[in-house]
This record gives C-alpha cells, structure tokens and sequence, in this order.
C-alpha cells in the first residue's frame, strides 16, 4: 500500500507557517495527524505552463477529463474533485473563505485533484464552514479517490466542524495546499 | 451580552496529546490515511516559469455596504436560515440563522438585524425559550440574545414583530391564546413588559405612541406605552374580520406612517397611524382597473388578491404591487396569477403584469429603480423590473418563504 | 427517566383566570370572533331519521404488532424524523423522532426504538448534547435519554451505531478527530465507558466478545470487552482502503454472524465474526455475473456497485441485493439503476432488475415472502416483490434517507 | 356583524361533557373562549338523508361543491374545508385522532364544513397534534371561511399546540363537534 505520508507533510507545513498564523497553539492540540488548513500557501500555479500534461493514471479519471479553471461556482472548477455539499464561493464565501457569520473548521478532509493548466496533482483541503444552516447553494459532491470513514480525512461525508463553536454544517471550501507530485 | 457556548464542542477536544501520540503504529497509519499517489507531498514551490504566486488564507467574509437591491429570503416551513441576495447578481451574499419558529427584523436604522424565536432545548422537547438573537449586520455574528416571555408560533408572518422607527423598541406579538405583545428595549437589550391586547394581532408601529393593531371587531387598536400603564384605544369598526377580512401581511409606510390594507375582495384601505389613527374610505381595486368590484357571493369568478404575503410598497412613489389571481371569494391563499400595479394616490391599476408562474409572496425595493421580488412553492425567487416589469432572472433555491427588503417595513 | 420538560410551555399557560375573564368586552368579542354563518351553534343533536350516532373522542394511536413488512424511513439531510410505513400498503404508521444529527437503531429484541443523537440547546448553538433517546416502540413515547460523549456528525451512516444481539448494548462510533466508541448499558440506561480505536470506524456487533469494525489499514479490528480493559486485536490486513475500498454501509447477518462486504470494484468479502474473525477471499460480482472483473483503471466503465445504503442482505436465503450503475472507478456514490440479486452461497448473479429511476438506499425486509424499499433523490421510496422483483407502488413523500426495517441488522 | 356565540357553545359544551373527560381542569384553565376539544360527541350525520340539499351562500363554495364524503386521507373530504397542515389520517392517526407518540392540542382553530350528503353545514374542530417533526404526508391548505390572525380561532396558519408538551407541529385533525344550523 502506498501513500502520502501525511504527518511528515502536516509537521513540515507547520513549521514552515506556524510564524503566519495565530491559530498555532489550536494546531498543535490537534496534533498534525488531519489536515490543519488555517493559513495556507498557494503554490505556483503556472496557468500558462507549457509543460505537456501530466499522463498519469489520476489525470484521466472522468472528473479531472471534464474539470474547467475559470468558475469555481460551479461542480467541475478542477478543484473540487472530491468535494461533496454546498460551495462556500455560492453561499457568500470563497472558494477558500466562509461566507459572513460561518466560521471555517480548523481541520479537513483532503483530496488530490488535477489542474488542467499545467496537467499535475495538488493536494486540496476541503474545509467545511460551520455554524449556520445548509446554505442549499450550488450542491456537488465529488469523489474522485474519496473512500470510506474508516479512512475519514479522505472520505468527504463527515462534519468538518471540530474545534468549531458550532458544529452545524453550512457550507464546504476547497483549499489549495500545493502540489501532489 | 449572551454569546456562544463552546462547552460541548470543548468537550471533544480536550482529548489528551499523548492519546493520538501513543497510538500503535498501524493505527496512525490508519488515521493518516493514504492516497492513490505515488509520490510524498513536497510542501516547497516548484520551480516553474513565472509562476502566479497567490496566498489562500483562511478568513470569513463580512458583507458589503448593503444595497437597496438586497433580498433577505427565508426557506421553506422546515428549513433554518434566510437567505441574502443581491437583486442585481442573483449572487447570495450570506445567511441570517432565522430558525424553524421565528420572525426576522430589520432594524430601520441599519444596525442590527433581529430574530425573534422560539427554541427548546432539546430541538422539540425539553425547555421553551423564547428570545430575541441580535445579529451584526456585517459580520452576521450573533452579538446578543435578550430572554423574553412567549410568542405566537405561525408561519409567513410580516407583523408580528415590528420594530419602531428610532430601531429603539420591539414589539413582538403573542397567543397563549390569550393575545398579548411583548415589548423589547432594544437599546438596553432588555424585555420591558407585556401589554394585554385581546382581539387583536398584526401589529403596525406607531411613532412617539406605542403600536397599532388590527382586531377581529374591525377596528384598529392604539395602544400609548408613554404612561404608567399602556392604555389601548380602539377606532370605529371600519371592516368585517369575517365577511371582508383584511389580510394580516399588510404594507406599512414609514415615512408617512401610512398603512394600506387590502381585503379579500379586493377592497384597499389607507390608515393613518397616529395617537388617534385616521381610516380612509375603501375602494376597489377591480374598479380601479376598469373591471367590477369583488363579491363575497359563491360562483362569482373574479381578480382577487390571494397569497401568503400578498402586497408590497413602493414608499416614494406610493404604487401598491399586489398578487392577483382569479377564484372564488374564499380563495384567499391562492397564489397570484398577475401582478397589478396599483397608483395609490390616483386610485388606478396602472399595469397588470402576468407571471409565467403563480406567486404567493412579493416584495419591492425601496429605491429610485425598484426590483421585485416573487416566489412560491417552487423554492426559486424570481426578479423584476419594478417599472418596466421585465423578468430579468430566477435565482434558484433562494427558498419559497417570506421576502423582506430593506426600509419596506 | 428523563422525560419531557414542560417548563417553557407551561409558562404560556400560567395567565391567570381573571386575565381573560377581565378583559373588555369588545376585546372578548374579538378573541371569542364570529363566523360567516347567521346562526347561532346548538350542542344538541337534531332529529334527523335513523341517525348514524358516532362518538369522537381524542385519542392518541398505537401501533399495531409489528409486522416484519414495515420500513423506518428517514428524511432528507435536513428534515428530521423516520417515518414508518406498511409496506404492503404504503401507509404511514407513524413517525420517530430522529433528530437532524442522530442514528436510528432498532432493537434486535424488539423492546424499544433508540435514536443515537446530538442536540444543541439553541439548535445551532448552546451546549451540546450526545445521549442515547429511547422510545416506546408501541407508543412511540420516550421513556428515557441517555447521556453519553461526543459521537461523530455524518450523514447515511448504519454502522455508526450497533446494538448488541440480546439488546442490552450500544456502541457509538465517534470522531473527535481520535478515533473511539461509547459502550451504552441499555439494560441499565447508563453510558459505560469509551473505547479508543484509532484509525478504524463502522462497527460490528461480536456477540460474547464486544465489537469489530473495519480498518483503514486494511484489517479487521476486534474490540473484546470481557477483560478489566478493552483489547484490540487485528486480522492481517485483506483489503486496501484507498486503491479499493469497501463500503462502510456492509451488511450483517446476525444469525450467522457473517458480514458481508462490497468493495468500490466489486469484489465481495465475507467474514465471520467471532473473537478471531475470519475473511474469505473475495470474489467478483461482475464475473459471478458473467462479466469481466472490475477495475480501477480510469476509461474503463463496467457495472460498479454504489450508492448510500447500496446493498441488502436478505438473511434466511443469502441473497444479497446490490445497487449497480454503468460507470468508471471513483463513482462509487453514483446511484444504482440496477438491482443485482446475488446468491451468496452459489456466488452467482442470479437476477439483474432494471429500475426505472436511479436509486441510492435499499433495504429488504427478512420475512419469507420479503419485499425491498428502495429510494434516493426524489423524495419518494419504492416497493418491489423481493422475489418476483415485481415494482409493486411508490411511497410519495416517504423521504430520500437510510432505509431500515427490524431484522436486518 | 353576524357570528356564533363561541363563548356560549364552549361553556354548553363543557356542561354536558365534562363528566366525560379527564381534562376538565385543563379546560377550565384555559376558558371556554377558544373552542376546546378532547372530547366531543359525533353529532348524527344521517349518510341517507332524503332531505333536500341545503341552499345556503355556504354551501356553495367551491369546497363544498366538489368535496366527499368517503375517503379522509384526501384533501377534498368534506370536514376538511378550512384545515391547513398534513392530514392526520395520513400520518398513522385517524381524521380525529392523533399518530402514535403525538399529542392532541386541547384547543383548536374551527371551520364550518358542508357534508355533501345532507348539504347542512357542521361546526368542525381542527385540533394539531403535535410533539413530532412535519408528518410530511397529505399537505392540504383548504380556507373556507378562514380568516386572518385578529381572529386567531378561525385562523388556520396558527399552530395550535398551547398546552401540550412540545409545541412542534405534526399535523392536523378535523373533529365534528356539531351541527352549525
């Protein structure tokens, strides 16, 4: 079985921002075991890439073949290849921020989506915003390598509202962490 | 100030350090999980050409100056939350926890919204609370919760909690069933007192008085909170709460402390609100559009107003938007059919606009280039053009309940 | 016994007497209100001939015996409720009080109706609340709750909340984010303690033992609770949690203690649970079927099973019902739009039943003649012969949710 | 203004059934102003009347002209002429009774429905049960003579759950409490 090695990476991107966020003692409580996504890099994303695209097997799942980069309202913007609810960017939010009055959970499930761009693999966080009622705005749910609670951090059914002050679920948002490969 | 309580979410993260440290190896694996990747996670920039650099931190939207254009639209009978649009995008901006039994206020000064509600402790069971949860209209943070005595539980009510004008006081309507209003100091964020109003509902704010209401012996209700004890004064009966009734979700004008009223057979009644409040003749609105007036008799196929929230306002040029259908008397929670247009100080239906689909709450903007907003059971809100009348779009799973616009009530 | 508390409704119904008998007339008049008609009612019975004489009394229902034909359906995402319908008439019997973040878990002896849940004191906010609810299953009443620890909050779980097979003990799967169970004395309606199980979730009740449930490493985990501490123990692992993994939605089979598993390709595992379970190896529906096998290989689009709920086991005959849909890797939460009807014994596909709507939740009941309730998007759940795979009627408005009925699990 | 003498009816009512029912207390509590209606005798509705169809304006709504009297569990059955909610007899109760695990309001809102087989108009009680979520089944909105919250009795959007222990609306019962003329 091979993997990411998900604690090495959660340790490195710890140290690497814990100076750029105040939300370092909430990190270090939840230890680094699921992804802790409060201040998060964007890794170069190259739109203009010439680089041919990436001939993996994870490129062609019927998702990624289909995915667009212009509209993140809609089902296919490339990044939500795993993500299952409402999206934040309808609700008042962003693709990476929650709408007013929601409060984004300090931990997420993750996936691993294609950009169509440049063809590769990045890791995405997807973090619920929590607190308020189903937005019911622009409902998707992805699946692209998402399995089952007994591996939670990928599987994108479960309430990601711990450490929230309400754990009612609003709204869910698709964080780029950076590149899978 | 009332706040959130985190005791309970608390309680889930005060899981020792250790505990997910000493766990056996096989089982960290197991919550760490793996992917179908190949490769570990390289949390340093790759080195492409030019890259676009772009930062994503984690932050919460506050809303925009708020426009006359915005909506504020709840969701169906079983569903939390009302949902703010701007008329102009179709786009939702944000969401006002209303929950399931509560009545949402726009403060008329701006600075806060209100819900009005009633809560258990045990979402059915358990303890009744009834208060109401003062929201940052930019944040749309809950910032307060002032306790109060119960409230009527109904659905699709406008009137029942009004604010007054200054934003200083609220009133809140009760049925126990005996009829009463809860008067909330909005200032001080406390409960005041509780004025017995038997026979009457639907309440109207009344400047430097107290509150109007209308009751079922056809006479509007003035009740002064200025002495020591509220007194109640009653008008002459001017309509039948049986035989004409006037429906309850009536257009209130702040600005000239007017109330219109229209009834089932489409009589409309204009109210001054004042210390002693003044109540115009009726006219009919079919007469107004050149057709006969509405009957009470059975078979008698007419325009009737119809709906849940069935007129709306326009303030500064005093048209009446009101949702027509064609029944029956008795058909009053028809959804409309048309929209009439009506000028109120002319007494004319200037314009009879048709939906291609039935509706049964409107609300108009307030400024120089109105919007309407229509919806029903469909759960889309549709807009248009409050002068040209134009469908402009629907926006979908706005949610079929009631619609309030800024300084309409 | 934590009942009802009626604290907050009773205070609507502490005015006193003299409140309402004081009030002025007029007001009386208004609240007493008038009708449409121009007679006064008489309470006597008039002298028609041959009266039909029928007496109305109030009265609440109980259910009848449990028939093994009736469903426990649940709502969508957001309503709460499980309503129970006849499924040889499609009636609705009555209604359970699932609340929106709970578990429904039917006794296997019959005696009460629990609902696993978690409750905020002002539903979105307040303290939370974890506790077990038990109902009456006759009267549908609840008879006590029990507090427990955190559980987890995901939607269309069934094995998040196990019953023991003499119905004396609940296990709670939680999340915090660590990994762990409450272990409920039901017989003694006291929570007992929680149990760590990192990196595993989707239990398994193991009669004299305590509890199994998968892994994400792949294994099986035993959790036995007859020591002074729990011991977890582990089967090598069978199956890989991200190249192919099972449903956490499995089906069990009390009687013989045998789970069976699907995975997203298709590959069927069977295991017995005991203090050392043992898996099989697994076999392919799609060649039971006499098909090619299922692949996790992108462009390649074959039968897949998936779904919510997307298979049933019926328990005297092995047969077990999957929902299949035409797809690629990755889809498994596509909706079935055929039912495959698979002799476990015989390891082969013995029926494939067209559906004519895709559908996401199947449950099939364990008598001899069983029908199977199927449902997904649309609200509505249908009703076909398990046997005769006969589409026998649709239940409208029956909600989308989990589908139970008493046996299965 | 024409109307019924609700008061009078309620304390006639109360006379002569009081002996009959266990909740006489909670009645007195609450006054006889608003109709109260645990228990109420079915007044004879001769199915066979030969008696000629009653002419009145009521009769003629268009409920009443098109209402039955067979089957309870349909909107157009003729005690329902002014009921709003989910039908009970759909919900696992009876036209007058409530689903297990409900509990009846003692009060109600009231309506005047036509039986369409001796064309007299019959004063009904619709009493909510309540305690549970939305019944879901059977959504009727039926307004004849219903009117607006100054009249809260003949009011049918009123949840008229005062005085039992949850006020959670699940649906709606049509009880016959007499004749209306």
């Amino acid at each position: 079985m091979t993997g990411f090695d998900f604690d090495g990476f959660g340790e490195k991107l710890l140290r690497k921002f814990a100076g750029r966020t105040s939300r370092r003692s909430m990190l270090t409580r939840l230890g680094a075991t699921i992804v802790a996504a409060p201040v998060f890099p964007l890794l170069p994303v190259s739109r203009a890439n010439a680089a041919k695209p990436e001939r993996s097997a994870e490129a062609k799942t019927g998702f990624a073949r289909n995915a667009q980069t212009k509209d993140d309202t809609k089902c296919d913007y490339w990044r939500y290849c795993a993500i299952d609810g409402f999206l934040c960017s309808c609700c008042g939010g962003g693709v990476s921020s929650c709408p007013p009055g929601a409060e984004p959970s300090p931990v997420s499930w993750v996936g691993t989506c294609i950009n169509p761009d440049d063809g590769k693999a990045y890791l995405m966080a997807y973090r619920d915003c929590c607190g308020k009622p189903s937005c019911g705005q622009c409902n998707c749910d992805n699946t692209d390598r998402e399995t089952q609670l007994y591996v939670p951090q990928l599987n994108n059914d479960v309430i990601w509202c711990f450490g929230t002050k309400s754990m009612e679920y609003h709204c869910s948002t698709g964080v780029l962490v950076g590149k899978a490969q | 100030m009332t706040g959130f309580d985190a005791r309970g979410t608390d309680a889930t993260m005060t899981i020792p350090h250790s505990r997910r440290r000493s766990a056996a190896p096989r089982a960290l694996l197991a919550l760490l999980g793996s992917a179908a990747l190949t490769s570990p996670v390289a949390a340093q920039p790759a080195a492409t050409p030019a890259p676009v650099l772009e930062s994503e931190e984690a932050f919460v939207h506050k809303l925009p100056a708020a426009s006359p254009h915005w909506s504020y639209i709840r969701g169906g009978f079983d569903s939390g939350g009302t949902r703010i649009f701007n008329g102009d995008t179709g786009k939702m901006l944000g969401m006002i926890n209303t929950s399931k039994w509560s009545d949402l206020g726009l403060d008329p000064t701006g600075k806060f919204h209100y819900v009005s509600e009633t809560i258990w402790t045990k979402v059915l069971r358990g303890t009744r609370q009834d208060l109401v949860a003062v929201y940052d209209p930019v944040t749309l943070d809950l910032v307060a919760e002032i306790p109060m005595p119960g409230r009527l539980l109904i659905g699709s009510r406008i009137n029942n909690f009004v604010i007054s004008d200054d934003g200083k006081t609220g009133y809140i309507y009760n049925l126990s069933p005996a009829s009463s209003v809860n008067v909330v100091d909005f200032a001080k964020r406390k409960f005041v007192q509780t004025v017995e109003l038997p026979g009457c509902a639907s309440l109207l704010p009344n400047p430097g008085v107290g509150f109007s209401a209308l009751c079922g012996d056809g006479t509007l209700a003035t009740v002064a909170l200025s002495g020591k004890t509220p007194t109640v004064t009653h008008t002459a009966p001017f309509f039948s709460a049986t035989n004409d009734p006037i429906f309850d979700n009536f257009a209130y004008n702040r600005g000239t402390s007017e109330a219109t009223f229209v009834s089932y057979t489409g009589l409309i009644y204009q109210a001054k609100i004042a210390a002693t409040p003044v109540v115009a003749a009726p006219w009919s609105i079919q007469a107004a559009a050149g057709l006969r007036v509405g009957e009470t008799k059975p078979l008698d196929i007419n325009w009737l107003p119809g709906g849940r929230q069935p007129m709306a306002l326009h303030r500064a040029t005093g048209r009446l938007y009101v949702l027509m259908h064609k029944g029956e008397y008795w058909s009053h929670k028809d959804p409309g059919t048309e929209i009439w247009v009506v000028d109120l100080a002319a007494r004319k239906v200037v314009r009879r606009v048709p939906l291609k689909k039935p509706a049964e709450n409107i609300e108009v903007t307030q400024d120089d280039k109105p919007l309407l907003f229509i919806n029903g059971d469909e759960d889309a809100t549709r807009v248009l053009d409050a002068t040209s009348y134009e469908q402009k779009f629907d926006i979908e799973h706005a949610g079929g309940g009631l619609i309030a616009v800024a300084g309409a009530r």
